[in-house]
């Protein structure tokens, strides 16, 4: 297997959540891996993103020179506009989120579930910083994928029979994509849909403490 | 009808200890800063603060926190203060966490004369740990209730001197929620103009929710995360 | 006692409404009577008028051939702005008035009684046309003066000791204006305050069913 | 991405027999008479229709009901349509009357994902018979639902491809909020203009809630009642 560095996990995971998009999604894309995404949208597609803090049409970071102190992302960073977007206040913003109006929210995770529960805000004992938007836009967008490294920096498994930490939601993910695996989580429980080549359906399982259903043999994953 | 206040402190005068005070701004973009400095000028005490997060060390509500002004935080995050992730780890600091858009919708709710809702978000979490759950359409829901303020602190991009206010790009954020949340509202704004200039059709905040303007002054507008990429060759 | 025309009868009523008005105050003004108030705000005094379809500062008609099917009162009547005048939707209207953001409602009523319940919008058995905004308006102002003729065309008394008809609201009236006097809703019951000149104390009770109290002598009420 | 439809036959071509429909408008004012004549001209029948009124005899929603196209009306006001009264009058028609406040706010939670809220219009009426009630700080609230629908019909000043629309005036009332609250929303609007045309900060519907737009065809914009000052010699 490849020894891949964080770095390379990290663009791997962002392509392939890339190719969950759609022409005329309306997504949101969380902090971390997930910003990563917008660097791969495939051609021909266009996508609008949201930032929750209220703006639809959120473009690429500012050419330097032209950073605005009245134009940020979710992640306080500066960006553009592109054509056609608009601007909202947060309670309109989470309308939107929480209506249902958002296609797909791509989000990090510390621990999933077979169960589709998701934990990515807090550990107890440590201090909590906030859930920020992340329980309004797992609870509100039409699809909840997650995009993280399938383990622990010390090599545990994140994807769990049930989550140990505290829930960001519950039964709110649809589809987990890492850099070893894309799986997809169904009502039997948690179905393997594609591997990495250059990896085993053997190692993608012992990197997992739920059990994979693998219902068909999987697929490649592009990387 | 003339809401103008002639200076920031002016406008913060009659701020008692313990009051509840709604602060517009996302990170510190949007946040009125005006009047954050004319109630750090003021060392008011015991004062309950409403907003999304707390800025950054040395600007923004940290300004707030770091004079000892502030008994307790409601907002979404905090991940972003150093001086306040020392307090809550030595316990000597009330923070109360809300979902973002929890946060928002309550005080939205208390701006328009709704008492309590149900949403979705945090139902099965522990934020919904004491919180009448109740099911629609076979999903758990959470009651949630609104959420006031004595003052509300806002910053506009433009303003006339009726309270109409129109922000600019993300700059908006919660300020306009937070605008019709609070007994006293005070706007600052960056361009203060005669009633009939700003377009009719494009006012975010009708003047009704603003009870005092000033003209801002000397904004720094700092950039927390300044995100760039080279300009092509 | 002289015998007004209804018109005057209005314009009396109007008159002493306008003087519940005070520089700054945001009201709204129904349909009938209440639009009337318009016309005699004291000098010195700027109030901004809400039109509960979505816009605050209503100005009068317009001027010939400057009506605008785009601009109208939540009466349907073409209007025209003041410096200082906004838009927003209905559901944004209807916040400001839950809200408690409006000072002062002026509403026409059917019958008032002694709590400060009222009937405006129904009669059993004849058509329904529909509350409208009504609802909203009685239970979100923060005043809601009733200006109304004192009985009915045949009449009988409006001020009752409890209304027949269907409420539009429980214990929301503050103020009754009439041709005839100004009588506030106490705890105690009804407050006879002010008479106008050209009748007296033991007529209104007459025109009156609920008992009036009359802790202080009535003041001439202005015509 | 571009959502334009070519006629407004095409835009309401999919719509079935039996379908919850929202119309925006307050009387006559900022109706979509474009996709109400395409509508009519379809004879789709048995439609449930939800607005704030019917309009008039012969224009809006009173062309659909001459038609007799539509099986129930929801809204807050009937009174400016002769023939909708007599309908009424004759028991042939099923109105369900709602506050226009709790009717605006019930679309608006229907758009934002909050399926119940509480209301303090209505409290001790016939409009409460039937519903939950509860004290809030010792004052009585209806528990009331959101409410939505299968397709809304918005009309705007301008619009462009990407669904992004501003309104004018008081033809915007209730748009907006119905623009939020349908499976499929349809936008008719008297300018098309190009994505990047619209001021950012003034658009009042994101594109995301528009799902079909049309450039509207002969406005009549009829006036109801035109009252008029005369102008001084």
């Amino acid at each position: 297997m490849t020894h891949l560095t964080d770095q390379k996990k990290r663009e791997r995971i962002a392509r392939r959540a890339a190719l969950e998009l759609y022409d005329g999604a309306y997504v949101n894309l969380g902090i971390g891996i997930p910003t990563l995404i917008a660097n791969y949208v495939p051609a021909g597609i266009a996508v609008v993103c949201q930032a929750e803090n209220g703006m639809l049409g959120v473009g690429p970071y500012p050419f330097e020179g032209q950073e605005d102190a009245d134009l940020i992302n979710a992640g306080k960073e500066t960006v553009s506009e592109l054509p056609g977007c608009c601007y909202f206040s947060s309670a309109d913003s989470f309308a939107m989120i929480r209506g249902g109006h958002i296609a797909l929210s791509f989000l990090g995770a510390m621990e999933v579930d077979e169960l589709g529960n998701l934990a990515n805000w807090t550990i107890p004992g440590k201090l909590v910083k906030g859930m920020g938007g992340a329980m309004d836009l797992v609870a509100g967008a039409r699809r909840v994928v997650v995009t993280m490294e399938h383990t622990s920096k010390k090599g545990a498994p994140k994807i769990l029979h049930r989550c140990n930490l505290p829930f960001t939601g519950i039964a709110v993910v649809e589809t987990i994509i890492t850099d070893l695996a894309v799986i997809r989580v169904t009502k039997q429980g948690l179905v393997l849909e594609e591997v990495v080549p250059d990896t085993t359906v053997e190692h993608v399982q012992s990197a997992t403490e739920a059990a994979l259903l693998i219902p068909a043999p999987p697929r490649i994953m592009a990387v | 009808m003339n809401k103008t206040v002639t200076s920031a402190a002016a406008a913060v005068a009659d701020i008692p200890n313990g009051a509840t005070i709604m602060f517009g701004g996302f990170g510190i973009c949007g946040i009125p800063e005006n009047l954050i400095a004319a109630l750090v000028a003021r060392r008011v005490t015991g004062i309950h603060t409403i907003g999304n997060d707390m800025g950054i060390d040395g600007f923004g509500l940290g300004l707030m926190l770091e004079a000892g002004m502030i008994a307790s935080h409601t907002g979404s995050y905090v991940g972003d203060n150093k001086l306040l992730e020392s307090l809550l780890v030595s316990r000597s600091f009330t923070i109360n966490l809300i979902p973002q858009g929890t946060l928002a919708e309550r005080i939205r709710a208390a701006g328009a004369g709704i008492p309590a809702f149900y949403t979705p978000a945090g139902a099965g979490t522990q934020i919904a740990e004491g919180k009448e759950i109740r099911e629609f359409n076979g999903r758990p829901y959470l009651l949630e209730h609104a959420l006031h303020a004595d003052f509300a602190f806002v910053k506009a991009w433009r303003g006339d001197r009726m309270g109409n206010l129109v922000y600019r790009k993300t700059a908006r954020n919660f300020n306009p929620v937070m605008a019709t949340a609070a007994r006293v509202t005070i706007a600052e704004v960056e361009e203060l103009v005669e009633p009939g200039v700003l377009d009719p059709d494009a006012i975010h905040t009708p003047g009704i929710y603003v009870h005092r303007i000033i003209q801002g002054e000397r904004y720094e507008k700092r950039i927390e995360r300044r995100t760039v990429r080279k300009v092509p060759a």
